[in-house]
């Protein structure tokens, strides 16, 4: 098994004849996805690849292809619009891997997600992949294999670097999600948590958080509460500069300064180990997976 | 992006908000002529984007033209926080019976835009937040309906209990604020303060305002406030190749691909005793101008002792940065030492291509990051 | 029992200062409603009619006096708003006087106020009574009595009419509903149907309607299929001129033509008896009433 | 609220809607005029609050601006289910290659507007949705959300499939027809035919347009469209006092409130045999000038022979629809028998006020309604 997809998923690819989609849609083809449809309006009847069907909407390939999830890749100005457009038309998982979104946008497509009771992942982020099964979105397929550990992080190439790291240790992966580093994003880490802990493939998680906002301390309450399977969790950002304030509105809201320091007092605080340095994962992975 | 006070101010203008009058002015002679025009005392403030301008002494109080000149003389050059004060805005005074504070931001942990409204305004609103929470109110927008009559109303009868006349003001207010914000692209607004004269009117005092930057592809007027004389002029030069750099005070330059590797990278710099010069991110899809760019930033700040390089390739082609790191080394004589570490997609080009023009390559961040911070040490 | 409201119903007024509000507010509290609060912004702290506090807020009324309903007597311009602030202050629920309400402002309102779980009564109705224990709106109280006739209503002086001829022969109500007859409205047939048919004090429901829309002969066929008890339909306006329609657009959305003798066809189709005249009801609920 | 279609073409405009240009006349001069400096063929078509204006004769062509004034000529002053002709609009003859249908409602049924789209445009587009309902498509907005780009999109390729280019327009037509729906506060929308030109231009011929009335209020440009002249002269008296009033063919003139009772009253009159003359609500809150205005404009009607009042007192007190009915015929002479049932609400004061002015009144609906049957039939 695995979380959010797997090799029953049905992909339809929105914005399939752009320059990033149809890379990356050969890409997940490549690593065995079911890619079923393309949707660009105005190439319906088209062919992709010699193999893909493109609509003119994500309703018609849902209808005709039985597409049960899709991938984003369209334009900053058009992809709030394509996450409720896939919404709208019943497919369970979106991942969104389009940048650049305006977060007024995405607080009314977020909701819209919620509404209609699909899953988003993402803006903004390289999506996910459940290694030997589905590819949804950039994540390199030669740095992940099939094994027991989840990793959920809201950055792109730092991923890479600790899959990586823990493949070559050959510590395989059920899933690997990234959530995206939007302000505003579907999928969080306490989602992704719960799945894992349902998952009965998964054995430990790997939760790769930086500095900003209150998602990781949520996290690691949540999983001092709810999460029985071991978590390590590592946190970016600790020279990183203050930043530019989000003036007094910022701190009042949140009561919080969404240093690293604070989210790995946090993680500690309750139970969860924290890497100082990726390199450090698989130690700190092997350790928790042999009690 | 951050705007000025007085570029927001203008924007609450057209929002219908009650804004003071006032004009931006660049040198003594036009804040005297401002002050002149408007007949009245007038405080003069500097236009920068940093807090504390107060206190840095960026703001000040003239009762004649001629004092505003001199006010002016004084605050305009000026350096707060690093940045230099190019602009001051010159404004009626107003004679303040009470200070409140009314603010709106995008709430991540909601996924929701937030108003909030205090009548304890003034500098201290986020000693007030700490201490006496009970006295901040709070409003979640539902996106889907949008800022509603009642909250609003709710909001404002919160701040002036037992006041109509005030309070039907405020919830003008805070409608026109939640509206500047959605024609504006803003991801927070505040109005500190927000006072009430002695003759019982609400105004808009000092507004401050950050837009999104992902709105500005749609808002062509909006993004021509960008003042990129405010801002550091690697900065500008990074933006437009569509890099990401933060200047630092260490001497390890990193260039890396992705934010949060970056900030792994730095935070790993400093792990092996060294001190990152700088944050920059080239982004995915880098091609080998970007390299050029990234590399004439990183060696135009002296502190830089060492260079260091990380790239995991993804979308980012390994041999794209390769060529971009030989191509820039024609252009630009290195005085400090380069350290490269690539992997993933085509990551055997780009090694090759780095033998070839006379570099040598790594593959483990952590060898990488060690040597980069012994370089600096030399 | 009753349906909606009976005397444990703790009513705000919603605009209790205004010239209709405070009027109907004291036949409500003549008939012995429990009114615990009014809201009219910038008058909170005053007291009305020396027994009921005044709030800014709804919020505060709920919060203060444990207001569980809302009546609405405020300008149109203000009426949706006021819908809204109850239905975001947590009454369960909200029964809307207000007439001339755009419908526009009705189509976010009545979603609103179903996001938040509260039902909605009107607007541009009479409100309803549950005779005995509470009124909620402007029904006058001499025409009612407690009995087992279950009520409902487009119209406003037509109900009384057909109220005032069922108790005149010692018929009873358990409750009366104005749902009002504006073409986006909260409360319907349907759901006043159900209710009654919970309900265990009623025994056979009158239903009042008229032409325009197809609620009335959708009403019809959930009679047939949900509903026990026996139901006598009457509906106004077989005479009435054609009215301006809806352009082309109307029949095609509706597929429909709403004049009476449709709704009247539809009803004996599902056997509902129909009374030819209002005093013909009394006749007709008495012969349904002894099976 | 209906207006007029040149009216609603101009709303369209304003709102970036591709509408051929065109003016309306009153004059047979004027449309000469127009049609000269439109240079082209043009299109006369009279501007009435009614349909079917091309059976009527009401739409004629015209190749020059002479035959123009000629068709004006003959469409101004013209009768069209009984409304005069006094305005027409004058457009340029379009070269149709192809006429589809789109419209917005307010869809009761779903609590929601809905737009509606056919490839099979023109006059039978009823006879479409009966016939062939998969050709009409639609697309349910929710109001939380708003019309949202695909929904648009989704439309437009079911229109034109196979043709971007037409698709494209037809999207951005269909966002304006929502938006224009929204701007004007209307509960319908429908272009009629939605054209394609020879040249593959998409553009909006016919609009209709109804505004809820209860926008009114907020809308004051939109308000002053109201063409009284193209009304009823009774009806728009009516509503000056806050009446209904929609003359009918009978001989009992009703006057009852609130509009289910004034039915039910209608239908009653028309179960003992006898005609309403009239539908009139006085509705809630009915002050003695209001039943003044009432009976002014029942006995307007020559055709009356028996007037009815029915009032069943609730907020509607009956003494003051009484003290209305004495005043009224203290000024206006009655020629006609009138009844008058009373109940509830101060009952007791209005029919002592009655019988002190030699008036008899009832209190029971049947027995008035079939009294004032029997006086019209004498």
């Amino acid at each position: 098994m695995a979380i959010f997809a797997d090799s029953n998923t049905r992909v339809v690819v929105q914005g399939i004849t752009g320059r990033d989609g149809s890379f990356h849609t050969r890409q997940m083809m490549e690593y065995g996805t079911k890619v079923v449809a393309g949707v660009t309006p105005g190439k319906g009847g088209q062919t992709f690849a010699d193999a893909v069907p493109i609509f003119d909407s994500v309703e018609a390939a849902v209808r005709e292809e039985g597409a049960n999830a899709s991938v984003i890749y369209v334009p900053a100005a058009f992809a709030a619009g394509a996450i409720c457009e896939a919404a709208d038309s019943g497919v369970e998982l979106i991942v969104c891997i389009s940048e650049g979104i305006p977060v007024l946008d995405m607080l009314r497509a977020t909701r819209y997600v919620a509404d209609s009771g699909a899953r988003l992942i993402g803006p903004n982020c390289p999506g996910m992949i459940s290694p030997g099964k589905a590819k949804l979105g950039i994540i390199p397929g030669q740095i992940v294999e099939e094994g027991p550990v989840g990793v959920i992080s809201r950055s792109g190439t730092l991923t890479y670097e600790v899959v990586w790291a823990l493949t070559r240790v050959g510590m395989g992966q059920s899933s690997c999600i990234g959530i995206g580093g939007d302000p505003v994003i579907g999928t969080n880490f306490i989602d992704c948590l719960d799945a894992f802990e349902s998952d009965p493939d998964t054995e430990a998680i790997v939760l790769i958080g930086e500095i900003g906002g209150t998602d990781e301390q949520n996290a690691a309450r949540h999983i001092k509460e709810k999460i029985s399977k071991p978590v390590v969790g590592f946190v970016a950002g600790q020279t990183a500069p203050p930043g530019r304030r989000m003036g007094h509105a910022g701190a009042i809201i949140s009561g919080s300064s969404g240093t690293a320091e604070e989210k790995i007092a946090t993680f500690k605080e309750n139970g969860v180990e924290v890497a100082a340095r990726p390199v450090d994962m698989p130690d700190l992975v092997g350790r928790v997976l042999n009690g | 992006m951050n705007i000025h006070e007085y570029q927001a101010r203008e924007i609450f203008r057209q929002h219908g908000m009650p804004v003071p009058p006032g004009e931006v002015a660049t040198t003594p002679e036009e804040a005297e002529k401002i002050a002149k025009t408007l007949g009245t005392g007038v405080v003069v403030k500097a236009q920068v984007h940093a807090g504390g301008r107060g206190k840095a002494g960026g703001v000040k109080l003239a009762a004649t033209p001629a004092e505003a000149r001199e006010a002016a003389g004084k605050i305009l050059g000026m350096q707060i926080k690093g940045l230099t004060v190019t602009k001051v805005l010159v404004s009626p005074v107003e004679e303040i019976e009470h200070e409140a504070y009314v603010g709106a931001i995008v709430d991540r942990a909601n996924g929701a835009v937030v108003l909030m409204a205090s009548p304890e305004g003034g500098i201290d609103i986020e000693e007030v937040a700490a201490k006496t929470p009970e006295l901040i109110f709070k409003e979640t927008v539902d996106p889907r309906y949008g800022l509603l009559p009642h909250q609003a109303s709710r909001l404002a009868y919160k701040l002036y209990a037992g006041d109509p006349g005030r309070a039907r003001q405020a919830a003008d207010i805070i409608t026109k604020l939640y509206a500047s914000m959605l024609g504006a692209g803003a991801s927070l607004l505040e109005i500190n303060p927000l006072i009430t004269t002695k003759s019982g009117e609400l105004k808009a005092i000092d507004a401050k305002m950050n837009i999104d930057d992902n709105e500005l592809f749609r808002r062509t007027t909006i993004a021509e406030l960008r003042d990129v004389e405010a801002e550091a002029p690697e900065e500008v030069k990074a933006r437009a190749q569509g890099l990401t750099y933060i200047k630092l005070d260490g001497n390890v330059g990193c260039c890396v691909n992705g934010a949060g590797l970056a900030m792994a990278t730095m935070d790993l710099v400093k792990y092996y005793g060294g001190e990152p010069a700088n944050f920059l991110d080239i982004g995915g899809s880098s091609s080998p101008e970007k390299v050029v760019t990234a590399i004439e930033i990183i060696t135009s700040d002296a502190a830089v002792q060492s260079i260091l390089f990380n790239i995991f390739g993804g979308i980012t082609r390994c041999d794209d940065v390769a060529n971009g790191i030989v191509e820039a080394t024609k252009e630009i004589e290195l005085k400090v030492p380069i350290t490269i570490r690539l992997t993933g997609t085509n990551e055997d080009e780009a090694v090759k291509i780095l033998e070839d023009a006379g570099f040598s390559a790594m593959t483990d961040m952590d060898e990488a990051v060690q040597k980069a911070v012994e370089l600096a040490k030399n």
